[in-house]
């Protein structure tokens, strides 16, 4: 039987790895799908939480369809942003993009 | 017979992890993704979350994913670009990833959850859809509206001047 | 009318608003509104005179001016026989002055504010001599100074005039810092500036005599500022820069006498303390002699006279100083009407030939008749001859002193008056008598028109008469009317009187010896006596003397504080302002010593963390998502430890 | 009263500015009669206050009290008594003036008009204000229109002395603060109300009130100023536009005797009784020590700059005598100040607009060609060396009676001030006689005359001049309640 444990390790595996996703892939497409591990990792949590300590509330299950919900929407503007840049700019990679530069 | 199922899962889901965050081709890596999330929705299932499961198989298989594969497509040439995908942190990151994944991973075993005495699994869809339309009515519109918004942004974004 | 007699004095300030704010362009209103104020003013003044005559008073009336809790500072009317006589002489000597300015300014671009400034004067002059209390007296004190400051620099263009004007002011102003400070003793010390209640509080003792003798003192230099006593004295001969007329009405017959009006009114301090009283004695006394010396070598007609002023106003000093207050205010009225005359007449020289200098004067009389007549009547007036105005008041003043027993003033008074007789004289002859000695300046000389020479006539028989109001013999007219606590009648001293004629007849025959006969050269006589004759005629070196002292030191001390302020105080300033800087930049930390230096050091440290912090922000989003996730480990490991 | 009058003064301005600020940059004429007339209408308030003022009340009148930061107990309190009535009238009549003599502005005339209306807002606040941090508030308002007022609109070396008078000021106005916080956590319970804290001044203790009145003092004194602390003041004046520099000589240097009058006396009685000897020293210093430097000063400008530190010095004797005449000598004085030398101000500046230079040696003889403007200025400096009939001579007066009787000053230091009359004398002679008199020099040949704007702003100041020399009975007897009020409160 798999423990909370489990879950949260292989939820926290998963985080890191959307981590170093994020802080690497130099294509923002890349980063992008990152940061999609990592929301996912956050659901496994929710809804391993609401499996093993709130069963009757399903609380977890419903933040994590907003966090889908959120997570969608993200993809859709962030996809939208690496399109336009990749229009005026012609890169997607994220280390060239530093005009926020002092 | 939960457990080996688990660790397949698990197994899945960190290697197509992997390979997201590390291959070179950015195509192969939405691929890679696809199987993640399909890794994903098989470990809610496990966790009786069946109306989780459905919504990850729809909208992050279905919807998510072949979104990030249009814009790869209309981002670059899908043949033959062999350029660097990491950027010049690699090492640093994964320190970083390593000590923090090991610090989580010391505060979850060392934390002492209150498990719940009843684990018996129960059809959800049904209460879900109710506490969205009592409980979480307003979260609920108010989420509805931002994805209207973020249609809306996204649209306005990427749209050809 | 007694209690409305303020208008007298503001008759003339109606006309001076009238001129200055509507008749400022108009040469005929100015001088007929100017001189109908002042005629008017005349008149009430006689009405007033036979008032305080039938009731001498005197006579006051109070006003309010400021008054709060525990402080107040009234005016007031104070009539008494003194004030009604000055009244009279102030109105008469101002009315002639004013017809006589009508020839004399004749044909001046300023014509209209030149009557203005006379009867604003003539406002200040009648104020203070009804003025109730020392702070009023003060107030018109100063007034006439500004009219006269106004009046000596009228003809500004002339450098000397405009520095006379402004030599006069400060040095009056100066004898006035006295005043001020004997206004604040007796306010210390009376509590009040009313001439009654002060005169009241000394009579009763109620004042410590210490006291009473600073303030007394201390006033009295106001009047050495304004009667140019010495050692203040050195304004009077350059203020005759100005208009003649000018000079007849404010420094020779009325201003220059409001130090002896103020003297007078101080009698009381100098009846109840001795050194007061002998130190004004003494001042008036060397004032004559002093002023006496120099006035016998000047060659400026209006300088003879001016020094001449100086030593008559000495003379009457020297009478208060020895009590005589009857003496003292008799001899300010007769000199006021012979002075007067003398100066219009020099005026009327001037006009005619267009120079002060009597060396190049002579044989006038033929030409300027009734001038000349006149002049020479108020010279042997104020030689002090028989009968005239001037020998009565004269004697009065030497009996005074006799009867006072102070001898050396008496032998300095008698000397003194053989000096001005020679001096007159010596005058009178080189203008008036024997040959022109500028003979382009005799052929265009002309006797003056009538409203010049009808004051001088009206003058001249005040000159011969005036005094006549004093004789011992006429019940002691004067002495009973103007009088300090209790008439005072002297017996008529013969001797006295013989000696006095016999000095100034000796005055007058040297003068005639050396200047009519030409029977002693007085070019020799210069010669014989250099040393002498170089000190007097450089007016005892007391210009060059203030010159090299006070002046001096005033200037040198002024740009000593102004080098002070600018090196020292500014440069502290600057220095803690540059010490801030240097330290800021330096240190780059908190600047205690400059008002913002804890703002600008925090501005240099946030500067100097982020130039180094800068380099961090490299823009690319990775890095700084890494400091993040770093920063997060961070907190974890602290969390857990 | 219902109509909250010093409120209405207050934000009058205000409002001005506002209107100013939203008109368009290009309609210099709208812009100044605009703000002329608002600042007419500050002036007429003014002028209904002071008739309303009921004199024979010493207590605060027109009060306005409203709940603000509670927390803090402080709250928007404002009064007047008869210490800031005549201040208000001052305010209000030169800062109508003083834009009215700005007309010739036509550099950023918006900027210009609109800081000046918040610079007016400033000072009716700190002469109504009656709440520490209302007062706080105020004061630090008025630096900032100054400083970029003499910083934008100035002469040549106009950055130097902006930066002097803000540093300068800013560092007067920290040691206030530091009085202002003592005060408020001395006081129990913690209060800014400054009618509350002068009630309580009972119960401070000595050295409390030493320490405090020093920094109120210093700060004040600045603002003064006092010397030693007077260099900004030549630089400021001399650098700034001919009307900053009459706001600043008339109603500026007066906050400072103000707030020393309105504050540090009342509250540390002891502490003033025990200053009283230095305070009347630095007066008998300033005094000598203005005229002097005054007397050494070549731009005319400077000249009454320094002048002003002179005459401020009799203010600070006519304080430290601590008795009503000598109090009613100091008030009447800031008042004659602000009329005399604002005028003196506003008259080098017709003077500076025609001929372009300050310098006095570079006249000469003027007073032939332009004949009233010489007499109006002979006006102004007879007034300003203590003229009798003029507003000078009865404040100086007040001042030496005052201090004279007063027991707490030496005698010899009010004997020693009185040379500064001479001494003023001779500098202001001195400057006429060079400027006006004389032959003319024929640079000035083409010199015209005083313009008909130019006299419509020193007509009244002149009238004003002579009206409280001749009959100073409304002004003393305005003041005189209050300030006997305060002087008993101190001396007991």
């Amino acid at each position: 039987m798999a423990t909370l444990d489990h879950y949260l390790i292989l939820s926290a595996i998963l985080f890191c790895i959307g981590i170093f996703g994020l802080l690497t892939r130099r294509n923002a497409i890349g980063v992008l799908m990152s940061i999609e591990l990592m929301f996912n990792s956050a659901n496994i949590n929710f809804i391993a939480f609401s499996k093993f300590i709130t069963p009757e509330a399903l609380t977890g299950q419903i933040f994590a369809v907003f966090v889908i919900t959120v997570a969608a929407a993200e993809a859709a503007v962030g996809l939208a942003i690496v399109v336009l840049m990749y229009r005026n700019f012609d890169i997607v990679n994220v280390d060239n993009i530093n005009f926020m530069k002092w | 017979m939960e457990l080996p199922i688990f660790y397949i899962l698990a197994a899945i889901i960190i290697v197509s992890a992997l390979f997201v965050v590390t291959l070179r081709n950015i195509f192969h890596s939405a691929l890679m993704l696809i199987l993640c999330f399909f890794g994903v929705a098989g470990l809610y299932v496990t966790l009786h979350a069946d109306f989780l499961a459905a919504v990850q198989v729809l909208i992050y298989v279905g919807a998510v994913t072949i979104l990030m594969i249009f814009a790869v497509m209309l981002t670059q040439q899908l043949t033959g670009r062999k350029i660097q995908q990491l950027n010049d942190q690699p090492l640093p990151a994964a320190l970083i990833i390593l000590s923090l994944l090991i610090l989580l991973i010391v505060s979850i075993t060392r934390t002492g959850f209150e498990i719940a005495d009843n684990l018996e699994p129960m059809p959800t869809v049904g209460t879900i859809g109710k506490a969205f339309m009592t409980t979480y009515v307003l979260p609920f519109e108010i989420v509805s509206v931002v994805l209207l918004v973020a249609l809306i942004g996204a649209i306005v974004i990427a749209r050809r001047e | 009318m007694i209690e409305y007699s303020y208008i007298i004095a503001f008759l003339p300030l109606l006309s001076y608003l009238l001129i200055v704010f509507f008749f400022s362009k108009n040469n005929k209103v100015a001088h007929t509104v100017s001189i109908t104020a002042i005629l008017a003013s005349f008149v009430l003044s006689v009405i007033v005179f036979f008032e305080v005559l039938a009731n001498h008073g005197p006579h006051i009336f109070e006003y309010e001016w400021i008054s709060m809790p525990g402080f107040e500072l009234p005016l007031s009317l104070y009539i008494d026989p003194l004030a009604a006589v000055m009244l009279l002489v102030v109105t008469i000597v101002s009315s002639c002055v004013h017809i006589y300015s009508v020839g004399y300014m004749h044909g001046d671009p300023r014509y209209p504010r030149f009557f203005s400034f006379l009867s604003l004067f003539s406002f200040s002059m009648l104020g203070l001599v009804i003025s109730g209390t020392f702070f009023g007296t003060f107030i018109f004190w100063e007034l006439v100074g500004l009219t006269s400051y106004l009046l000596i620099g009228f003809w500004f263009e002339k450098k000397v005039a405009a520095d006379a004007g402004k030599k006069a002011f400060v040095t009056t102003k100066i004898g006035d810092l006295g005043f001020l400070a004997g206004l604040l003793i007796l306010s210390a010390a009376a509590g009040t500036f009313n001439y009654s209640e002060v005169y009241h509080l000394i009579e009763n003792n109620q004042i410590p005599v210490i006291f009473i003798t600073a303030a007394g003192i201390l006033m009295f230099c106001g009047a050495i500022g304004k009667s140019a006593q010495f050692p203040l004295h050195v304004w009077l001969p350059d203020a005759m820069e100005g208009p003649t007329p000018v000079s007849a009405l404010i420094h020779a017959a009325t201003m220059v006498a409001a130090g002896v009006y103020l003297t007078a009114r101080i009698m009381s301090i100098i009846v109840v303390s001795h050194s007061a009283a002998i130190t004004i004695a003494y001042i008036g006394g060397i004032t004559a002699l002093l002023a006496a010396s120099i006035g016998l070598v000047q060659n400026d007609i209006k300088r003879v006279l001016a020094y001449s002023t100086v030593s008559q106003l000495g003379y009457m000093i020297l009478a208060l100083g020895c009590g005589g207050y009857t003496a003292g205010t008799f001899h300010l009225m007769t000199h006021a009407f012979f002075k007067a005359l003398l100066f219009l007449g020099a005026g009327s020289v001037i006009h005619a030939v267009h120079t002060n200098d009597i060396q190049f004067m002579g044989g006038l009389s033929k030409k300027m008749p009734i001038t000349s007549k006149t002049f020479f009547i108020a010279s042997l007036s104020i030689a002090g001859i028989f009968p005239l105005s001037g020998f009565w008041s004269k004697d009065e003043i030497f009996a005074t002193i006799l009867h006072e027993g102070h001898w050396f003033l008496l032998v300095l008074a008698v000397l003194v008056a053989g000096m001005t007789a020679f001096y007159m004289f010596r005058l009178c002859f080189l203008t008036f008598t024997g040959k022109p000695r500028d003979e382009h300046a005799y052929e265009h000389a002309h006797e003056s028109p009538n409203t010049m020479t009808y004051p001088l006539i009206f003058l001249a028989i005040l000159a011969v008469c005036a005094g006549w109001v004093g004789i011992p013999w006429l019940h002691h007219g004067y002495a009973s009317f103007v009088y300090f606590h209790h008439p005072h009648h002297p017996e008529p001293n013969f001797a006295l009187m013989i000696i006095g004629t016999i000095v100034a007849l000796a005055g007058i025959y040297l003068a005639y010896l050396m200047y009519y006969k030409r029977a002693i050269d007085p070019v020799k006589m210069a010669e014989r006596f250099k040393p002498v004759y170089t000190f007097l005629f450089n007016k005892w070196y007391f210009d060059e003397l203030y010159m090299g002292t006070v002046i001096r030191f005033t200037y040198w001390f002024m740009e000593v504080l102004f080098r002070f302020d600018q090196v020292v105080i500014d440069g502290f300033v600057n220095f803690c302002g540059k010490f801030g800087l240097f330290n800021s930049r330096i240190w780059m930390t908190f600047d205690v010593y400059v008002v913002d230096g804890a703002v600008n050091g925090a501005g240099y440290i946030t500067r100097w963390f982020a130039g180094g912090l800068r380099r961090i922000q490299s823009g690319a989003v990775q890095n700084y998502a890494f400091v993040i996730f770093l920063g997060v480990v961070l907190l974890i490991l602290f969390r857990m430890m | 009263m219902d109509f909250p009058i010093l409120t209405y003064m207050i934000f009058i301005p205000l409002v001005g500015m506002v209107v100013v600020m939203t008109m368009r940059k290009e309609a210099h004429n709208a812009i100044r009669y605009t703000s002329s007339f608002f600042s007419l209408v500050v002036f007429v308030l003014s002028c209904i206050l002071a008739i309303q003022y009921d004199s024979s009340i010493p207590d605060m009148q027109f009060v306005e009290n409203v709940s603000w930061i509670p927390s803090l107990g402080i709250n928007y309190f404002l009064g007047v008594d008869g210490i800031s009535v005549p201040m208000l009238f001052l305010t209000g009549l030169l800062s109508f003036i003083s834009i009215v003599a700005s007309f010739g502005i036509t550099n950023r005339v918006k900027e210009y008009f609109a800081f000046f209306l918040l610079l007016e807002v400033g000072m009716i606040g700190v002469f109504c204000a009656l709440d520490f941090f209302l007062f706080y508030i105020f004061w630090e308002i008025m630096l900032v229109p100054m400083y970029f007022l003499i910083g934008v609109w100035g002469g040549p070396r106009k950055e130097y002395a902006a930066i002097k008078f803000f540093l300068y000021t800013l560092f007067g106005s920290v040691l206030m603060l530091v009085g202002i916080i003592a005060l408020y956590f001395y006081a129990e319970p913690h209060t800014l109300n400054m009618m509350e804290l002068i009630r309580r001044n009972s119960t401070y203790g000595y050295t409390f009130q030493l320490i405090v009145f020093a920094a109120f003092y210093v700060g004040f004194a600045i603002k003064v100023p006092a010397w030693p602390f007077h260099t900004w003041l030549p630089d400021a004046h001399v650098e700034a536009p001919t009307a900053v520099s009459v706001i600043l000589a008339g109603v500026l240097l007066k906050m400072g005797t103000y707030g020393l009058m309105r504050i540090s006396y009342p509250m540390f009685p002891e502490a003033a009784v025990y200053y009283s000897i230095p305070v009347a020293l630095i007066g008998m210093i300033a005094i000598i020590y203005g005229a002097f430097v005054s007397m050494a000063q070549k731009d005319l400008k400077k000249l009454v700059a320094y002048s002003s530190v002179s005459h401020m010095g009799y203010c600070m004797l006519g304080l430290a005598a601590l008795t009503t005449a000598g109090w009613a000598g100091c008030m009447y004085q800031m008042f004659s100040h602000g009329v005399l030398t604002g005028a003196l101000f506003l008259l080098v500046g017709v003077l500076y607009d025609r001929a372009h230079t300050r310098e006095i040696a570079a006249f000469g003889g003027i007073g032939a060609k332009v004949p009233l403007f010489t007499g109006i200025f002979v006006l102004f400096g007879m007034g300003s060396l203590g003229l009798p009939g003029l507003s000078g001579f009865v404040a100086e007066f007040m001042t030496f009676i005052g201090a004279f009787n007063s027991g707490y000053v030496y005698q010899w230091i009010v004997i020693v001030s009185i040379l500064g009359v001479v001494l003023t004398a001779g500098y202001i002679l001195r400057m006429v006689q060079n400027v006006f008199l004389g032959p003319l020099n024929t640079r000035w040949e083409g010199l015209t005359e005083i313009n008909g704007r130019e006299l419509f702003t020193v007509i009244p100041l002149a009238v004003l001049t002579i009206l409280l020399g001749v009959w100073p009975k409304p002004l003393v007897s305005m003041i005189s309640v209050s300030i006997d009020n305060i002087v008993k409160m101190i001396t007991g």
